[in-house]
């Protein structure tokens, strides 16, 4: 939960974010077909990956956090998947 | 209040115990916040797959101009929040408050420009429940998409507007010496909250107004 | 022949004892391991009670095989009861093709009944013995729940969509029906009979009670009526496409994409024709929601129906 | 008969007296009695309206209420017991009073968060309750869509933000406990010395934590669909009546292991201090409780089997089903193998803890008749399903409850109650619970649905029996309540530890000071010592 002593990694990461947003905006003008919800989602993802180790420390933080932080994402896969299982079978 | 005193409540055995409890706690209420917004990303995603041309249909009267706006305003929030919590840490209570007040400053600007949007939306009778009208065909579901967009953009809102006044109670209190190097527990925590706020716009974004942007 | 404790309702269709069968087992399974643990907590509550003197020697308080063992066979059992239930399942939920189509409709809080051949009825089911039915069921307003004990079957029955229940019952006699998901202020009263009939006996009864027009017959003139055809014509010159050979086909749509014409879309075109439009149309048809009854809508696919299509039309939605 | 010891030394009864003292503590003991009186205050409420029922089904006829009374009835009934009386019970009272006791702290992590948590529960219950006296709601606790959206009359938004307000104090007192198990337990006090309490208290609080959102945020989409009249459930807008019954049991399905999850802790605490013997299988049942949390979350579409859902989704909610019946045997096993060679002394908490056990096997079992989906289509909403969850939720959930209210009352007050009216009142409950439950699963299966004020005459003799049952219930209800409060003026002096329980609890006088521990204990041993305590050879 240490903060880093220099403050040179928040802009760094910062800088990431912008590139990735710059990046799926852009790609959101290319038609790919099923294909640009899961690069969507995947870009977002990893923004989030960096705000989440970064900003909020989980890099360096205990496994109970990470545990914690893990958590209510894991139970919300679980959700949407076997919800999506009954709608996508539906006949 | 003494610089160096950590005040440490009755409960704890010391300073260390005391922050790992606070941290913790706030992961967890995060957790729950998580699933909170599960509950409308879940009905997001199976209206979606039910409906997927009307909700990309009805995505492209977003601005997604002023949607990017708001998410670089948002990232950069963050920034300075990392940078107070940062300052707060290391006892520079000046930078510390000057990075708080620009969060909150961010987040308020992000407030507005929502603001404006929502406005062109009631303006186009584009919210539902207030003389909802709709040009295309399948008004039923586009429905579906702004009743989804006002809820999870409501609920984000909120939880900003929540940040915003913690971060101005946190502004007060460092200018007064409340924090120091040794404690600067709420200054932590309050962050986590912020950064999660963040997290929520960051998927929000692609969800709402990168649906079809290439038609 | 309600008297005395029964414990199983009359079976009176082809499934039902079937499903007895999978309730017994479970049955004999629940008494054998309640009637295990019973035994187990009273047999040592009393031989080793306090101060007793049987011995305590080489007491443990861990046991990994007896640990394992007590949760691979309860896995097992489990197992054989889960793959028993489903596949019992699975029969019960696909109807025969030859099923005789009966239409439903549930609403607050009667159930009205519609025969292909035309007959009404309401809050009464009559059927033949020895032949597969097909209930084809919506709501006309919140979820009803089409239940009935003496053929084990039960379906919710939903607004806005058509699922269906089979059975083939095999006794003549009159069995109750119920309607069992809450669906407000009368929920209660909103039951009924199915009489089983003999086949002969069910011929006669739709021959003497029927209205004399049957529901396609009906829903030709719906057609008629609500001026259907002015667009819909069967050459294909109209404003709108034309619905011979619809049902059960794919249909190209506007925008991309494409469905399976089955009850559930020619229901959505009519109510809302705007959610999806044909690939080549504009959207416009007027809105039917508030000018057609939930039985004038089962008439129209009816008539659809009629004017041909392929076999998959038949099975509709099987949920 | 005077007390003794109760007035000769510091606790946090006596600590002060003052509404004041009370209304602001922050003290997770006081708190805890808080919680108690305001609970059952509900359970009695809640209690009420099924006495009301059960009358009413006397007859076939409906002679003693209308149809729109029963019909709200049952619904308050629901709503009154899942959420006002069963979720808070155990976690709120005895979770509240044991936990920082047990891992040996001062109090819980956040005191003022838990206060704060007591005063949520109470806005909440008294804003439904409001709603119940002006007009009551009609929906059933499930608040089925589009019923309860578009259709139903009665009070239904009040309720709704009742009940969603009152999720917020679930959700802060599970936080706490999480909490305060990781980072407050004394020193010595490893994962595995705690205590079967403590960790089904853990299991709890995963649960009520990360199912409790969703019914709010269902809650809160309910409420829009009603007020503004958009379609985010109604067929007739574009939505699905099954998203929010997805939706709905992604909570309520967990929300039945909120309650049957903390009596397990109740019971492995009873069963292994009257048997004197360390509990079978410790790591066992630990586990089994977090895999009862856990897999618990996958199973809620079993409540959907004739719902419409895809028959895929079905079976596959069927298989999951099946397999949360694997912890459940473990636990029922294990605790059967702690009483062999054991040395079993028969006060009043060990026979709730040998009424739960037998109950709760009933109603497990018969939950596979349910998880059977060919079964279930026939049984699905008839007094099957009604008898089984009683058997969870009143056999099982109440009677750990009662249990462990009897076992830590001398805890809590410094006070005995007498020991023979408590065993003939658990004898009269057990007897009621059977006759009022037992033929319901013979209902069940005749066919009777469920929330039916009129029945065909067939099934009378059956909700006779069920009635005369449900009279000897709540007599039996109301001895203990008689008796515990008696208790509390004459009962006999407690004493530290009168069961000679093993757990920090016991270590401290009763009822224990303001600050639980004279000096923080450490932990040098695994918990449950008894066989090495009374074996002759030390």
């Amino acid at each position: 939960m240490k903060a880093p002593a220099s403050t040179a990694v928040y802009f760094r990461v910062t800088g990431g974010l912008f590139l990735l947003l710059a990046l799926t905006v852009s790609l959101a003008f290319v038609d790919m077909g099923p294909l640009n919800i899961v690069v969507a989602m995947t870009i977002a993802v990893v923004k989030a990956l960096l705000v989440v180790l970064y900003f909020m420390h989980v890099k360096s933080a205990d496994g109970v956090t990470r545990a914690a932080a893990c958590a209510g994402v894991l139970w919300l896969i679980v959700m949407v998947a076997l919800t999506l299982s009954d709608f996508l079978t539906r006949t | 209040m003494g610089e160096h005193r950590i005040p440490v409540a009755h409960q704890f055995d010391d300073s260390v115990q005391q922050r790992s409890a606070a941290t913790l706690g706030m992961w967890i209420f995060l957790a729950t916040e998580v699933l909170f917004f599960g509950g409308m990303v879940l009905a997001y995603a199976v209206y979606r797959v039910l409906n997927p041309e009307a909700f990309a249909r009805a995505s492209r009267v977003q601005n997604i101009l002023l949607g990017g706006i708001n998410t670089a305003v948002l990232l950069t929030s963050s920034c300075t929040m990392a940078l107070a919590v940062h300052a707060a840490q290391h006892g520079q209570r000046r930078r510390s408050v000057i990075c708080l007040l620009s969060t909150m400053f961010l987040g308020l600007a992000f407030l507005v420009i929502k603001g404006v949007e929502y406005a062109e939306k009631l303006h186009e009778h584009l919210v539902p429940g207030i003389d909802f009208r709709y040009a295309g065909a399948d008004a039923g579901a586009a429905q579906l998409y702004f009743i989804l967009y006002f809820l999870l953009t409501g609920f984000h809102a909120l939880h900003l507007t929540i940040g915003i006044g913690l971060l101005a109670v946190l502004a007060v209190r460092s200018a007064l010496g409340y924090f120091s190097a040794e404690y600067s527990n709420p200054v932590e925590v309050a962050g986590l909250y912020w950064h999660f706020v963040d997290i929520v716009w960051i998927f929000l974004y692609p969800l709402i107004y990168l649906i079809q942007a290439y038609r | 022949m309600m008297h005395g404790f029964p414990i199983f309702p009359p079976a009176a269709s082809t499934t039902a004892h079937q499903v007895d069968a999978l309730f017994t087992g479970l049955l004999i399974m629940t008494v054998f391991f309640s009637g295990l643990i019973f035994f187990c907590i009273t047999f040592f509550a009393i031989r080793y009670r306090e101060g007793s003197k049987a011995s305590r020697a080489n007491a443990r308080s861990e046991h990994l095989p007896l640990e394992l063992a007590w949760m691979i066979i309860p896995l097992g059992i489990s197992f054989v009861f889960y793959v028993w239930a489903s596949t019992l399942f699975a029969k019960m939920h696909v109807a025969p093709p030859d099923a005789t189509e009966i239409y439903v409709v549930g609403k607050q809080w009667m159930w009205k009944i519609q025969h292909q051949q035309g007959n009404r009825e309401i809050n009464e089911l009559h059927v033949p013995a020895g032949r597969p039915v097909k209930l084809i069921m919506t709501s006309q307003d919140v979820i009803h729940s089409f239940f009935v004990p003496a053929f084990r079957i039960k379906q919710d029955v939903l607004p806005g969509r058509y699922s269906t229940e089979w059975f083939q019952a095999t006794t003549p006699g009159v069995y109750h029906f119920f309607c069992s998901q809450f669906c407000g202020t009368s929920h209660a009263s909103m039951i009924g009979d199915v009489i089983v009939m003999e086949p002969s006996q069910y011929e006669r009864w739709l021959a003497g009670e029927s209205t004399g027009t049957p529901m396609a017959s009906s829903g030709e003139q719906l057609f008629r009526q609500f001026g259907c055809a002015t667009c819909h014509q069967a050459n294909n010159t109209g404003r709108g496409p034309s619905l011979v050979g619809l049902m059960g086909s794919r249909v190209a749509l506007e925008g991309g994409g494409a469905v399976v014409a089955d009850r559930e879309y020619v229901q959505e075109s009519i109510l809302n024709p705007a959610a999806k439009i044909v690939r080549g149309y504009r959207p416009l048809m007027p809105v039917f929601r508030n000018q057609l009854t939930a039985d004038q809508v089962s008439q129209l696919i009816e008539y659809i129906r009629s004017l041909g299509g392929s076999p998959v039309a038949a099975e509709g939605s099987t949920q | 008969m005077s007390p003794h010891s109760i007035t000769t030394h510091d606790h946090y009864l006596n600590a002060g007296y003052g509404v004041r003292s009370w209304l602001l503590t922050t003290d997770h003991k006081r708190i805890a009695i808080l919680y108690m009186i305001s609970i059952t205050f509900f359970f009695f409420i809640g209690g009420f309206f099924a006495f009301l029922m059960r009358m009413e089904l006397l007859t076939p006829d409906g002679d003693l209420v209308s149809a729109e009374t029963y019909n709200k009835l049952f619904s308050m009934h629901g709503i009154t017991m899942v959420w006002f009386f069963l979720i808070p019970s155990i976690p709120s009272v005895l979770g509240n009073f044991l936990v920082p006791l047990m891992v040996g702290a001062r109090d819980l992590a956040f005191p003022r968060l838990n206060l704060l948590s007591w005063y949520i529960y109470v806005a909440g219950g008294l804003f439904t309750l409001a709603a119940m006296i002006f007009g009551g709601v009609d929906t059933g606790w499930t608040f089925y869509t589009p019923f309860s959206s578009t259709y139903a009359h009665s009070n239904v938004i009040p309720v709704v933000i009742g009940i969603f307000i009152l999720g917020f104090s679930s959700i802060l007192t599970a936080l706490n406990f999480i909490v305060t198990i990781h980072t407050m337990r004394a020193p010595g006090l490893t994962w595995f010395r705690l205590p079967l309490f403590i960790w089904a208290m853990y299991a709890t609080s995963i649960i009520l934590v990360l199912a409790t959102p969703v019914l709010a945020i269902t809650l809160a989409m309910l409420g829009v669909e009603r007020i503004f009249g958009v379609g985010l459930f109604d067929p007739a807008l574009g939505g699905d009546p099954l998203l929010f019954q997805h939706l709905f049991w992604f909570y309520s399905h967990p929300a039945v292991y909120i309650m049957i999850l903390p009596a397990m802790g109740v019971v492995s605490e009873v069963i292994t201090c009257f048997a004197r013997k360390k509990v079978f299988g410790y790591k066992f049942m630990a586990f089994s409780l977090l895999a009862i949390a856990s897999v618990g979350f996958l199973v809620w579409g079993h409540h959907m089997f004739v719902s419409g859902q895809s028959a895929y989704a079905g079976m596959v909610f069927s298989a999951l089903s099946f397999i949360v019946a694997i912890p459940s045997a473990v636990k029922v096993f294990n605790w059967a193998a702690t009483l062999y060679k054991g040395s079993i002394s028969y006060h009043t908490p060990v026979l709730y803890g040998f009424g739960f056990i037998g109950l709760f096997t009933i109603g497990g079992l018969t939950g596979l008749f349910l998880a059977s989906i060919a079964v279930d289509v026939h049984v699905h909403d008839t007094y099957f399903v009604i008898a089984h969850f009683h058997y969870i939720m009143v056999g099982g959930a109440v009677m750990g409850y009662l249990g462990g209210i009897h076992y830590w009352w001398p805890k809590m007050t410094g006070r005995l109650y007498p020991e023979g009216w408590a065993k003939f009142a658990a004898l009269v409950l057990f007897v009621g619970f059977n006759l009022t439950f037992f033929p319901q699963f013979i209902l069940g299966y005749l066919g009777m649905p469920r929330r039916y004020h009129v029945y065909p005459p067939e099934f009378q003799v059956l909700n006779v029996l069920s009635s005369a049952g449900a009279t000897i219930l709540g007599i039996g209800y109301l001895i203990p309540f008689v008796y515990l409060i008696w208790s509390l003026r004459h009962g006999k002096n407690a004493g530290a530890n009168p069961w000679r329980a093993s757990g920090l609890e016991w270590q401290t006088t009763s009822p224990p000071p303001v600050n639980n521990f004279e000096e923080t204990p450490v932990v040098t041993g695994e918990p449950y010592t008894y066989a090495e305590e009374e074996s002759p050879g030390g």
